[in-house]
Parts: C-alpha cells; sequence; structure tokens
C-alpha cells in the first residue's frame, strides 16, 4: 500500500513535472494549452491523495473546466500562424535563466536546511501525513464549514473580486466600449 | 369674541377656488371643451361669491363692534426685529392673512358679485372666440389676484394682488396680441402702472421705516396686543408723541402711497393707459377696468384712511386731483365717438368722484360710489358689448343709431344705467353721486362747483351715446344691418340683474335728508373711524336738511340740464354739433386730440426714454469699448508682448535648463525602463534573488 | 518492485468488486451506446410511421454490431495540415471524459466504482466538463474552418448550460444534504422524490442537459444544414466512432443524473411504502412478458439464423427474469436482492429519461444560435439561480412550516419570474451579446 | 508516507519553471500560462500542508487562489483580446507602450 501510494505520487509528480516543461517550451500555444491542462489534472491527482478531495474537483471543473477552456478560446480567437514562425524566446533569456537558477537553489537550500534550523517547523523528511494526523474528512463538508465560517468574509470579497473581473472581462472584450 | 361661523371661518377659501381653475385652464385647459371650461370657471366663480355672501351674511350678524375676521393663514415674510425710524424695536413679520371687515365686505360681494355675472355674460360672448380658455383661465387668475388684494389683511400681501391684477390686466388687453394696438396698450397699461407702483413701493418702505409694520389692524386677531396694526401703530405713535397729526413723514408715505393709487385707478396724470386698455374684450373692460380693478387705488386710500386722515395735506391733494381728474376726463368724453372710450373716460371721470369723496374725508361715500358705480358702469360696459355684438363688431356710434327696438332689453337696461351715471333720483348713482357732492360742499365750495360742472357734462355725454346709439336715424352699415339681433340669454340675463342693482343699489344708503338712515355709512363706520376718535369726528359731520335740499336739486337739474341738451343737439338738431366744432375748431380738436396729452407724454417722458438710450448708446461704443475696452486691449497687448519676452528666456529659458540637466543625468537610467513586461518581472525575481541572500545572511 | 506489485495485487484483491463492474461497464457501454443508436432510429422510425431497421437480424436488432464492424474497417483520414497529436487526442478524451464520469455513478447500491468518493455528483460534473476539449481541439485540429466555427459553437453552449445545469443540481443537493450519490438517493427513499420537491430545478436541468449532450432541439454543432457536421466534419472511421461513442455515453451520464438527484436513484417508486411492496414483482413479470413476446414472434421469422438471434434474445430476457426472480423466491440470493432490483429500476428511469431525449428530437425544430444564448442566458441561468435561492429559502422555512407549505410558495415564486422572465425575453429584440462569441 | 519534502520539491520545480516561462516567453497567453503554473506550485505547497497539519485552512486558501486564478485569467485573457484587436500581436516585447 505505502508503495503504491509513493508510485502514485511519482507518477502524477513526473506528469505534472515533464508537462510543466512542456508548457513552456512548445512553440505552439494549444499545445501548451493541453499540456497544461495535464499538468493540472496531475495536480488535481496529487489533491486526491492528499485527501483534498473538494479542491481536486474544485481543480478539475475549474481550472481544467473552466480556466483552461477559456484559454483555448482565446488562443483560437487570437493564433496567428505568424506567431508560430517567430522567434519563441526574448533577449533576456540567458540573463533570466541564470537568476532563476539562482532562485531555485536558494529555495531549494532553504526546503533542504529548514529542518536544522531550530524553531523553523517540521524539516524536509517529515511525513506529510504522520500517523496521528487528523483525517480531513469528510471532506467537502470540512472545507465548506470552513470556508462559511471563519472564512466567510474572505469568500464574500473573493466573490466580489470575481464580479469585478467578470465585468472588467466584458469591458475590455467588447468592441467598442 | 369674534364672529365665527362655517364661512367665516373658510373665507380664506374665497380667492383659491379662482386659483384653482385658473392653474387647471392654465395647465390643461387646451385640452378641455369650450362647455367644461365654462362650467369650471364660472362655477369656481360662483363658488367664491357663495362663500364671500355666506361670510359677509354672517359677519352682518355679528354686533357692529365685533365685525371684524381676521385669520393669519401663516407667517410668510417673518423678517425678524427692526428698528423703526421712532427707535421702537418691532419684530416685522408680513402674514399671509385675511381680513374681512365691513369695507372689504363691500369689496368682496362687488367684486365677486359683478365678477360672477360678467363671467356668465362672457360665456355667450367670448363663446366663438379663439383661445376660449386662456380667456377664463386668466379671468380667474384675475378673481383670485383681486380677491386677494381686497382680502389681504397687510399692505404687502395687497400689493401682491395690486401686482397680480396688473399682471392679469396686462395679459387680457393683450387678449388679441395678433392685433399690434392690443399688444401695444397691454405694454402701456403695464408700463405706466409701473411708474406709479414705483411710488407705491416707496411708500410701502417708508411706512415700513416708520411704523414697522404693515398689518392693517390688530383688531379680530386672537390677542390684539400681540399684533401690530397700521391703526394701532399710529394711534400709538400718536399718543406718545413720536408721531403728529400731520406729520411731514405720514403726509409723504400718503402721497406716495397715492401715486400707487393714481397709477391703478387711472388719476391724472396716469390716466393714459385706460382708453387704450380698450382693446381687450369688451367683459374685461366691464370687469377689469371698470368695476373692480381701478378701484382697487380707492379701496387702498380708503383702507389706508388712518393714516390719510392724519395728513390733511395729503388728503387735499387727493381731492383735487380728484376733481380735476373727474372734469378733466368728462370734457374728453365729450368728443370721442369710440363707444368704449368714451365709457373710458366716463370711467375715469367718476374714479375721480370717489377719489374727490375720499380727499373730503367722505371715505364711506366714495367707496358707497364704488359700489354703486361698479354696477352701472359694468352694465354700460356690458351693454355697450351687447351693441357692438349686435352690429357686427363695430365701435363707433357714428355708425349706429336707432338700435332702440332692434335689441330692446339691451337697449332698456342701457337706458337705466345712463340715467343712473347721470344721477336721475331715484336711481343708484344720485343717491352715491349726491352724497359725495354734498360733502365736497361742506368742505370747499369750488370743488363742489367742480363736481357740479361734471355732473352735467356726465349727463350730456351720456346721452350723447344713448342718442347716438339707440335714436335718431340708423347709420349702420348695410352690410352688419341685416345681422342685428339680440344677444342670447347668457349676456341679457346679467344685464338685467345689472339693471336691477342699479335701481336699488343706491337704496342701503338712502341719504338721511330724504329719510333714510344711510345704513351703508354706519355700517362702514367702525372702519373709516380713523386712528383717533378726534379726526374721526372731524369726518362726520352734518349738513342741513335745507342746504342739503337745494344741492340735490341743483344737481338733478343740471343733469336734466344736460339730458336736454344733449337730446337737443343729436336727436332734434343733428346739424348743431358740426356747427359747435366748426366755431370753435381749435377747442374741438384739442377735445378730440384728448388735450394732446398722449403726444405730450411722447415728447416729455417717451421719446426722452429713448434719446436717453441712445446717449447711452453711443457712450457705450465711445466711452465704455473705445477707451475702455480697447484701451485696456491695447495694454494687455503690450503687457503681454513683455510678458512674452519674460516667459520665452527666463521662464522656458529655465525650464529648458532643468529638462536638459535631467535628461543628460537620466541617460544612465534609461535602459533600465524597457517598457517591456517581461524584464520587469526580471527585476522582480532578481529583487528576490538579492532579498533572500539578505535574508539568509541576517539569520545567520 | 516486488513490493509494488505485492502492493498492485493487494489493491486489486480489496477493490475487486469495483474493478470488475469497471471493466464491465467499459466493455459494455459501446454495445449500449451502439443499442441506443437503434433504438433511437426505431423510435424515430414509429414515429414517423416506418419500420426502421429492419433487414439486419430480427427487427434490425443486429444493426448496430454491422455498424461498428462498418466503422472499425473504414479508411481512417486525417486532414493534411492537420496538427496530428491534437488530432489524436481530441476523440480519446471526449470519450475518457465520459466513460470516466461513469465511474462515480451509481447503478444500484453497491453497483458503483468510485464508491466512497465524497464529492460523489460534483465529480461527474467536473470529468464530464473536461468533454469540452475533445470538441474544441477536435475542431481546432482539423484545420477547418466548419470544424472549428463547430467547435467553438458547441463550446460555448456547453460552458453557457453547464452554469444552468449545475444551479439546477445544486437544487437536488440541497434537498439531499450531500453530494454522495449513496446519500442522495438514500435521502429519497423517505419522502418523495426531489422531482417533486424541486419541480423547476428538474425541468432546468433537462434542458440544460439535454442542450449539454448536444443533442435536438440543441444540436447546432452538428448542424447538418449549417456546418455540415461541426467538430466531426473531418473525423472518419473509428475515431468519428468514438466521437459518437462520447455523445451516447454523455447521454447516459446526464441520464444517471438526472436519475439519481431527482428520479430517486435505484428505489422503486414509492420505496417506503409497505403495501405497494407487491411492485417488486413487477420486474421479473415484465421481463417474462419480453421473453414471451419474443418467443411469439419467433416463428414469424424469415430466415433460421434470425429464428436463433430472436430465441437468444428471448432467453436472454428469461435469464434477466431469472435473475429478478432470483432473490425474490430463493433465499441464498435474497442479499442480492437491493443490487438486482436496484440496477433494474435504475436503468428503467434512465432508459425514460433518454426517451424524453428521443421524443424532444423527433418533435422540436433547431433552435437559431443567438435564441440558443438567450435561451441559456437569459432564461435558463437566471431561473436556476432564483430556484436556488427559493429552495434554500424554503428549506430556512420549512423550520416552522410545512415543507409541502413552504415549498409551493418558494415554488410559485419562481415559477411567477420565470413568467416575468419570459416575458421580459420576448420583448428584447436586440441581439444577445453571447451570440456575438462564436 | 510520502515526507513533505517531496511535494515542496515538486512545488518548487512547478514553481520555477513557470518563472522561466514568464521571464523568457514572448507570447504573451504562455506567460499566462506560467503564471498558472506558479500558482499551481503554490496549490501544492498549501494542500500539502493541510495534509501535514491536519488542518482544512490550506485548502481553503487554495480556492481562493483557484478563484483568483479564475479572475486573473478572465481579466488577462480580455485585455489579450483588446490588445490583439489593437496592435495584431500577441508578443510581450512588442507590447511597450508604458516605455515612451
Amino acid at each position: 500500500m505505502h508503495l503504491l501510494d509513493k508510485a502514485l505520487f511519482y507518477v502524477f509528480a513526473g506528469v505534472a513535472v515533464i508537462s510543466a516543461v512542456l508548457v513552456v517550451t512548445r512553440r505552439n500555444a494549444v499545445h501548451s494549452a493541453i499540456f497544461l491542462i495535464t499538468a493540472l489534472l496531475a495536480t488535481a491527482g496529487i489533491f486526491l491523495q492528499l485527501q483534498a478531495e473538494f479542491l481536486f474537483i474544485v481543480q478539475v471543473i475549474l481550472y481544467a473546466g473552466g480556466i483552461m477552456v477559456l484559454f483555448v478560446f482565446v488562443i483560437m480567437l487570437v493564433n496567428l500562424d505568424v506567431a508560430l514562425r517567430q522567434v519563441q524566446f526574448n533577449r533576456q533569456k540567458w540573463v533570466a535563466g541564470i537568476v532563476v537558477l539562482a532562485l531555485a537553489a536558494q529555495l531549494g537550500l532553504v526546503i533542504w536546511t529548514a529542518g536544522r534550523i531550530p524553531g523553523a517547523g517540521p524539516g524536509p523528511n517529515a511525513a506529510a501525513s504522520p500517523a496521528p494526523a487528523p483525517q480531513l474528512q469528510p471532506n467537502a463538508e470540512m472545507v465548506a464549514r470552513s470556508l462559511f465560517g471563519p472564512y466567510v468574509l474572505p469568500l464574500e470579497i473573493a466573490s466580489v473580486l470575481l464580479l469585478v473581473a467578470m465585468i472588467g472581462a466584458v469591458v475590455m472584450a467588447k468592441r467598442k466600449v | 369674541m369674534t364672529p365665527s361661523g362655517y364661512f367665516l371661518d373658510h373665507v380664506w377659501l374665497v380667492p383659491l377656488f379662482p386659483l384653482f381653475t385658473a392653474a387647471l385652464m392654465l395647465l390643461a385647459g387646451r385640452r378641455l371643451r369650450n362647455g367644461a371650461v365654462s362650467a369650471l370657471c364660472v362655477g369656481s366663480v360662483a363658488a367664491s361669491f357663495v362663500f364671500a355672501a355666506g361670510a359677509v351674511l354672517q359677519l352682518v350678524a355679528a354686533d357692529p363692534a365685533q365685525r371684524v375676521k381676521q385669520m393669519i393663514l401663516f407667517a410668510w415674510v417673518p423678517a425678524g426685529p427692526m428698528h423703526t425710524a421712532a427707535g421702537r424695536l418691532v419684530d416685522f413679520v408680513a402674514d399671509w392673512g385675511v381680513l374681512l371687515d365691513p369695507l372689504s365686505s363691500v369689496m368682496v360681494l362687488v367684486v365677486t358679485g359683478v365678477g360672477l355675472l360678467i363671467h356668465i355674460y362672457s360665456i355667450g360672448y367670448m363663446g366663438h372666440e379663439g383661445g376660449y380658455y386662456r380667456f377664463f383661465g386668466y379671468m380667474n387668475l384675475f378673481m383670485f389676484s383681486m380677491l386677494t388684494l381686497v382680502l389681504a389683511n397687510n399692505l404687502l400681501l395687497l400689493f401682491v394682488g395690486w401686482e397680480g391684477v396688473g399682471l392679469c390686466s396686462y395679459l387680457l388687453i393683450g387678449f388679441y396680441f395678433l392685433r399690434r394696438s392690443a399688444a401695444d396698450a397691454g405694454k402701456k397699461a403695464f408700463i405706466v402702472n409701473r411708474v406709479g407702483d414705483t411710488g407705491f413701493l416707496l411708500g410701502v418702505f417708508l411706512l415700513v421705516a416708520t411704523l414697522g409694520t404693515v398689518r392693517f389692524t390688530s383688531a379680530g386677531l386672537p390677542v390684539p396686543s400681540a399684533y401690530s396694526g397700521i391703526a394701532q401703530a399710529l394711534a400709538a405713535g400718536i399718543e406718545s408723541h413720536a408721531l403728529a397729526a400731520g406729520a411731514p413723514v405720514l403726509t409723504a408715505i400718503a402721497l406716495l402711497l397715492f401715486v400707487g393709487a393714481t397709477g391703478k385707478s387711472a388719476q391724472l396724470p396716469l390716466y393714459v393707459w385706460l382708453p387704450d386698455a380698450m382693446e381687450g374684450p369688451t367683459p374685461v373692460s366691464a370687469l377689469i377696468h371698470a368695476a373692480t380693478m381701478v378701484t382697487a387705488g380707492v379701496y387702498m386710500v380708503a383702507r389706508m384712511n388712518a393714516l390719510y386722515q392724519l395728513a390733511p395735506l395729503a388728503l387735499e391733494v387727493v381731492a383735487v386731483v380728484g376733481a380735476a381728474t373727474a372734469i378733466f376726463a368728462a370734457t374728453l368724453g365729450l368728443a370721442q365717438n369710440d363707444i368704449k372710450r368714451v365709457l373710458a373716460y366716463s370711467t375715469i371721470s367718476q374714479l375721480g368722484y370717489m377719489f374727490l369723496a375720499l380727499g373730503v374725508g367722505a371715505f364711506a361715500a366714495g367707496i358707497f360710489h364704488l359700489m354703486t358705480h361698479a354696477f352701472f358702469k359694468a352694465l354700460l360696459f356690458l351693454g355697450s358689448g351687447s351693441v357692438i355684438h349686435a352690429v357686427s363688431g363695430e365701435q363707433d356710434m357714428r355708425k349706429m343709431g336707432a338700435l332702440w327696438s332692434r335689441i330692446p332689453t339691451t337697449a332698456k337696461t342701457f337706458l337705466i344705467a345712463a340715467l343712473a351715471i347721470a344721477g336721475i333720483p331715484p336711481l343708484a348713482g344720485f343717491v352715491s353721486k349726491d352724497e359725495i357732492l354734498g360733502k365736497a360742499f361742506e368742505h370747499s365750495p369750488l370743488l363742489w362747483l367742480v363736481g357740479f360742472v361734471t355732473a352735467g357734462l356726465t349727463a350730456f355725454y351720456m346721452f350723447r351715446l344713448v342718442n347716438m346709439t339707440f335714436f335718431g336715424t340708423s347709420r349702420v352699415d348695410p352690410e352688419a344691418a341685416r345681422h342685428i339681433h339680440e344677444s342670447p340669454r347668457s349676456m341679457t340675463m346679467p344685464l338685467v340683474i345689472l339693471a336691477a342693482l342699479s335701481v336699488i343699489g343706491g337704496w342701503i344708503g338712502w341719504p338721511v335728508a330724504l329719510g333714510g338712515v344711510n345704513r351703508f355709512e354706519r355700517f362702514l363706520e367702525p372702519v373709516t373711524r380713523g386712528a383717533t376718535p378726534e379726526t374721526a369726528a372731524e369726518g362726520v359731520a352734518h349738513h342741513t336738511m335745507a342746504g342739503g335740499y337745494a344741492l340735490m336739486a341743483v344737481s338733478v337739474g343740471i343733469a336734466l340740464a344736460g339730458i336736454w341738451l344733449a337730446y337737443a343737439f343729436y336727436i332734434r338738431r343733428r346739424e348743431l354739433p358740426g356747427r359747435v366744432a366748426a366755431s370753435w375748431p381749435r377747442l374741438y380738436r384739442l377735445l378730440y386730440r384728448k388735450y394732446y396729452v398722449d403726444e405730450v407724454y411722447d415728447a416729455m417722458f417717451v421719446n426722452r426714454t429713448k434719446d436717453l438710450g441712445t446717449a447711452l448708446g453711443a457712450f457705450d461704443a465711445g466711452v465704455v469699448d473705445g477707451l475702455g475696452v480697447d484701451g485696456a486691449g491695447w495694454l494687455t497687448r503690450a503687457t503681454s508682448r513683455l510678458s512674452i519676452w519674460w516667459d520665452t528666456w527666463i521662464v522656458d529659458g529655465l525650464v529648458n535648463v532643468v529638462g536638459r540637466a535631467v535628461r543628460a543625468l537620466s541617460y544612465p537610467v534609461r535602459w533600465v525602463q524597457t517598457g517591456v513586461v517581461s524584464s520587469y518581472a526580471l527585476f522582480i525575481v532578481l529583487g528576490i534573488v538579492l532579498g533572500i541572500v539578505l535574508l539568509g545572511y541576517r539569520l545567520h | 518492485m516486488q513490493e509494488l506489485v505485492h502492493g498492485l495485487t493487494q489493491f486489486a484483491r480489496m477493490n475487486a468488486g469495483p474493478l470488475a463492474f469497471a471493466v464491465v461497464l467499459v466493455a459494455l457501454l459501446p454495445l449500449m451506446a451502439g443499442y441506443l443508436v437503434l433504438l433511437e432510429r426505431k423510435i424515430m422510425a414509429d414515429m414517423q410511421v416506418r419500420l426502421g431497421p429492419m433487414r439486419v437480424g430480427p427487427h434490425g436488432l443486429l444493426q448496430p454490431i454491422a455498424d461498428a464492424l462498418k466503422l472499425l474497417i473504414k479508411e481512417d483520414i486525417i486532414p493534411e495540415n492537420a496538427d496530428l497529436l491534437v488530432f489524436w487526442v481530441a476523440p480519446a478524451t471526449s470519450v475518457m471524459a465520459a466513460m470516466t464520469a461513469l465511474a462515480a455513478i451509481a447503478f444500484g447500491p453497491g453497483l458503483q466504482v468510485a464508491r466512497d468518493l465524497n464529492v460523489g455528483i460534483l465529480f461527474v460534473v467536473g470529468v464530464s466538463s473536461l468533454g469540452i476539449f475533445g470538441i474544441v481541439l477536435g475542431g481546432w485540429a482539423s484545420n477547418s474552418h466548419y470544424s472549428l466555427l463547430g467547435a467553438l459553437r458547441s463550446s460555448a453552449q456547453l460552458v453557457s448550460y453547464e452554469t444552468a445545469a449545475g444551479m439546477a443540481m445544486v437544487s437536488g443537493l440541497l434537498l439531499a444534504g450531500t453530494l454522495q450519490i449513496r446519500g442522495i438517493v438514500e435521502a429519497q427513499r423517505g419522502h418523495w422524490w426531489f422531482i417533486c420537491y424541486a419541480p423547476v430545478g428538474f425541468f432546468t436541468y433537462l434542458v440544460a442537459s439535454v442542450a449539454e449532450t448536444n443533442r435536438a432541439p440543441f444540436d447546432l454543432p452538428e448542424a447538418e444544414s449549417e456546418l455540415v457536421a461541426g467538430y466531426m466534419t473531418e473525423y472518419s472511421g473509428f475515431r468519428w466512432a468514438l466521437y459518437f461513442l462520447s455523445e451516447y455515453t454523455n447521454m447516459i451520464v446526464v441520464a444517471s443524473v438526472a436519475t439519481t438527484l431527482f428520479l430517486g436513484g435505484w428505489l422503486r417508486p414509492f420505496a417506503s411504502v409497505r403495501w405497494l411492496g407487491f411492485l417488486d414483482y413487477l420486474p421479473p413479470l415484465l421481463m417474462l412478458a419480453v421473453t414471451a413476446y419474443c418467443l411469439v414472434r419467433v416463428p414469424q421469422q424469415p430466415v433460421a439464423v434470425q429464428k436463433w438471434f430472436l430465441l437468444a434474445v428471448a432467453g436472454c430476457c428469461a435469464l434477466g427474469a431469472g435473475m429478478l426472480a432470483a432473490p425474490l423466491a430463493l433465499a441464498p440470493a435474497k442479499p442480492y436482492f437491493a443490487a438486482v432490483h436496484g440496477c433494474f429500476w435504475f436503468l428503467l428511469k434512465v432508459s425514460a429519461y433518454i426517451y424524453v431525449f428521443l421524443w424532444l428530437r423527433f418533435t422540436l425544430p433547431r433552435y437559431r444560435f443567438d435564441q440558443l444564448m438567450r435561451l441559456g442566458w437569459q432564461f435558463l441561468i437566471p431561473v436556476s439561480i432564483v430556484n436556488v435561492l427559493g429552495l434554500g429559502v424554503a428549506l430556512a422555512l420549512a423550520d416552522r412550516w410545512p415543507l409541502w407549505a413552504s415549498l409551493a410558495v418558494t415554488t410559485l415564486a419562481t415559477l411567477l419570474i420565470a413568467a416575468y422572465l419570459v416575458r421580459a425575453g420576448g420583448r428584447s429584440t436586440g441581439e444577445p451579446a453571447a451570440a456575438g462569441k462564436a | 508516507m510520502i515526507p513533505i519534502g517531496h511535494y515542496l520539491f515538486l512545488s518548487l520545480a512547478l514553481f520555477i519553471i513557470g518563472v522561466i516561462g514568464v521571464l523568457t516567453r514572448r507570447n504573451v497567453i504562455i506567460i499566462l500560462m506560467s503564471i498558472e503554473l506558479i500558482l499551481n506550485a503554490v496549490n501544492i505547497n498549501l494542500v500539502a500542508f493541510a495534509r501535514l497539519f491536519g488542518d482544512v485552512a490550506g485548502q481553503v486558501f487554495a480556492i481562493f487562489i483557484i478563484t483568483d486564478a479564475a479572475a486573473e485569467a478572465a481579466v488577462g485573457l480580455g485585455i489579450i483580446i483588446a490588445f490583439f484587436r489593437n496592435r495584431e500581436t500577441v508578443l510581450s516585447d512588442e507590447m511597450d507602450m508604458l516605455k515612451w
């Protein structure tokens, strides 16, 4: 059981990382979108493994089913054969690469050494699901109680944000304002 | 212990009925059918009449000493504390209130009663005119204004009505506004009235400054001492010796107010608008320019009698102006050929009579004549309207004649009215006119003489009119002659009622000398008593029986003489007028051209005003535009050249120097601002990297 | 490695039932879809007073198998400039989404692949919404204008009606108080079915589900007369069959969802009414009746093969009758009563729901695209939102009122608002903004 | 069980890949997608820690992030469409109107 779990994780993680790389490197935006969907679904799988069923389904419905449809739509509206033939990476790519690698090194170091600093929380080898950890079940109900309990104000703000985004998008995409 | 009753308590509704229908007509009248318009407008005036009559009856039922009903509906101008000229601190407030006392009862009955009859008459007279709803809307607005004026409990509110009737007069004179002469006449009436109103307003200001109140009286209010009235303030002033009878300030107020009265009541020298006002429809002439509005001045002076009795000089002026106007206008009436203009001059003349009465201190007699005059003059105007109606709109008497049998009702009622105005007993005119002449004789025989001669002239020109219109040979246009017809019932019915009133209307003031008790004067006595008992004693005196009989006989005699003369001139020997005119051509021309007064006014005022305008225009073009504007322009240009130089070299130069310096300094920094999002994002990441380095360094 | 194998076997052993059911499902689904097509053609023929397919097998009963064979051996055409990867992935995505959605659906108590998923019904929605990608990408990859237009239309339609369908489902979920399929069904045992409590919700879901499966009268994406065949224009052979399969699978999915949410799932009508217990005998009798009919028809078949085939069908029905009757009669089979009968009732209800789909298709003319969008955005979505609000109010009111009264009041209010929307929509004649999208 | 570090490194990998995408790609749509990757990486972190601490708050925050991503995608794609309509381009280094 333990090993199966682990294998699943590595499968999901591998799919996610490989897809992510492909997202960034593909020339065609539609392919990028497809790989992004794959990456998102792999992430959703990881969520499922982490007992976040509700988040899993939200990820599938909203991210994969909603946001990505939007992306695909826009890509199709905007798709230019010209864009395929142009240079895909900008001039700063080498500088950017070095800086990002530096960032990666730093962050990796932070994660790696986190456990050794006293008071900085559990180390990287702490099990993500320690034996006595409280179960996050039934997940949908718990999330709902949390969302409509202590986090009801942020929830309302988020809904206002969505409303604003909706109006903004409509105004932006209108042919004549 | 003020009198009360349903109508008395609701007397403030009286002006509101016509106001409501006026608003309805003027806002939505276009959509209404003529029948509905007549029903609504006449109905509202009838409602006013019913309420007014009810209120007056309930007032009369009260004890003579208590016959005052005053109501303050709301504080209209609460101006707050002020110092009077006498130094007293008063709380000045002008209310929107209603005052019903004997004086205003008479007025309100005359206004609503005659107004109602004339409204009924108008249904027939105006039936075929365009703008029916507009006519009735204006008429009802006039009724509202006039009733406000009459029922006002203070001078300021009276002024509101005063201006309101002026406005309605203007609107109705110019009712046929497509006719140039009508529009001009309206303007003339309005402007001439403004001259008078200026004096009136100045008088009000001076009154407020002197007495600190505009309320006529405090009588009839719940706590009279809490409200100060003009009469009470004057009495208090006399008592405290702050004011004296005949004080210059009182005379000044009285004269200024009288200037307003000369404008509104068409007295010398501001009478000129009234004859022209005959351009309006005949019912308007009857209602506004004969029966009600023009008597507003008389009413105002009578209402302010407390003040006038303390200003004998001003009263003297009133009397002289009245007498002069009476005879002046009467002579003018001799030579006019337009039927309505004759009546207009007659109105001016009769108004002169009223002012003569007021001037000699016979306030009650003046008001009495006002009332009787309202009856018979309204009748005369309505009758003339009926005549004009009959001869297809012709107003020139030279194209009438021999109408007696063709329009019998009109002719008979007209004859009654003519007899009444001529002063034949026992008709109403005789009673009131004789009262005035009697009072005038007591005051000054000279004034009596003027009035006496005027009475003769009045009889002459009235019967000249009657003879030229109804008797003799017909000179009617043959085309129009075929259409001559008696007017409809709605027009003759008011004529008959008014004729009856012209006969019996005077009997309530039947003189003591002829065995009467002069109820009218007794009824008005509480109002005309004046501010102080002493002055009142002066006003009420009695002439001897014998003298009274003699005066009556003489005046009846001259009236008969005038009638006979008219008969002789215009029936028996019709060549006489022409010969008389030919033998004194200048006099005739003078009369015919109305003493050249309009020309003189044109020359003296109108053209001078135009000259002033021209001069001011020249001043504007030459001095203001030339020197002021152009000079300022030149100066500005010169200054701006200097400023340009300064701007270019100093201000801009400095700016440029700063700009160049900044640009030079900014070159090294510019390459960072690429405007490309990716590079900004790179800087963010770089910042994070450096931040983490710093954080790690410090944590270490 | 060994450990991994061990883990896998252990997993398989623990979840043998669901795994087996999944295999059965995947195996049977194409067959079911094929016979659904046959059913559709037959019903269409019936409504048009024809006979429909009669040649292959008795009453055309072998037609689906013949069609499948034909599709399998057809030439597979790929357009010249097509994006190969996407062209290949798209139909697979469609089918995958549809079939995965079926995993969460319970055909009877225990007859479910993903058993203790506590987001149950949401899983169905979420996964089936992934089917859009199959359509959009397929249309795009074909490198054809018709395909792309059809794909954009279709996805716009799906996105629009998904909202309404989701809100309509919320009305059922509100009544059930749980997302789990078993819970939803069991919540209807003691009560009436939720269709009685939320008729507006059911109606909304019915319309939205028709639109979501691209069925007439909302079959614009594949409107033959307008867009050739929509996003499937360039597809042929087996890939086309996959799209077809996904469409019919989707029909089964939405019918199952509706059945679960509104029609009482696998429950017998009036499951909690004891004196109606004799209804339990109905299913086997029904199957026996079908068997009898088949047996009657056997002698009339012209060809021997067909006789044998019909006999086989009769045998299958008899077997079914036996299976349904066994738990009633035999003591050892008693534990399987709920599963067998539940499955029967569930499939019956799903069939009824799908029958309504077919019925609609043969009776209603096609909508114009802007009308479709207006219906979705200006009527269905507002009505479904109002319906959810109304149900919430009703449930809150139910604390002090009887439930039927509060539900009646709020349903009436919802209907009033719906009537107002219909009138307002009738008045507005302007082009809706959503129509400009595609 | 799987150590938390695995999740963190997975998250780090996705994050870095996303950042590289944002910094180096010229196509704005792909930049937006890279941002989605970054957000996703954050979500993994949140959910992993939620599991670690047995507190559902992490998942709630992940939901908020998804909400935010939806808003961002809507507005961002709206801007891209508007920009494309005016400028006929989706390349980020041609969008340099901010620099005068």
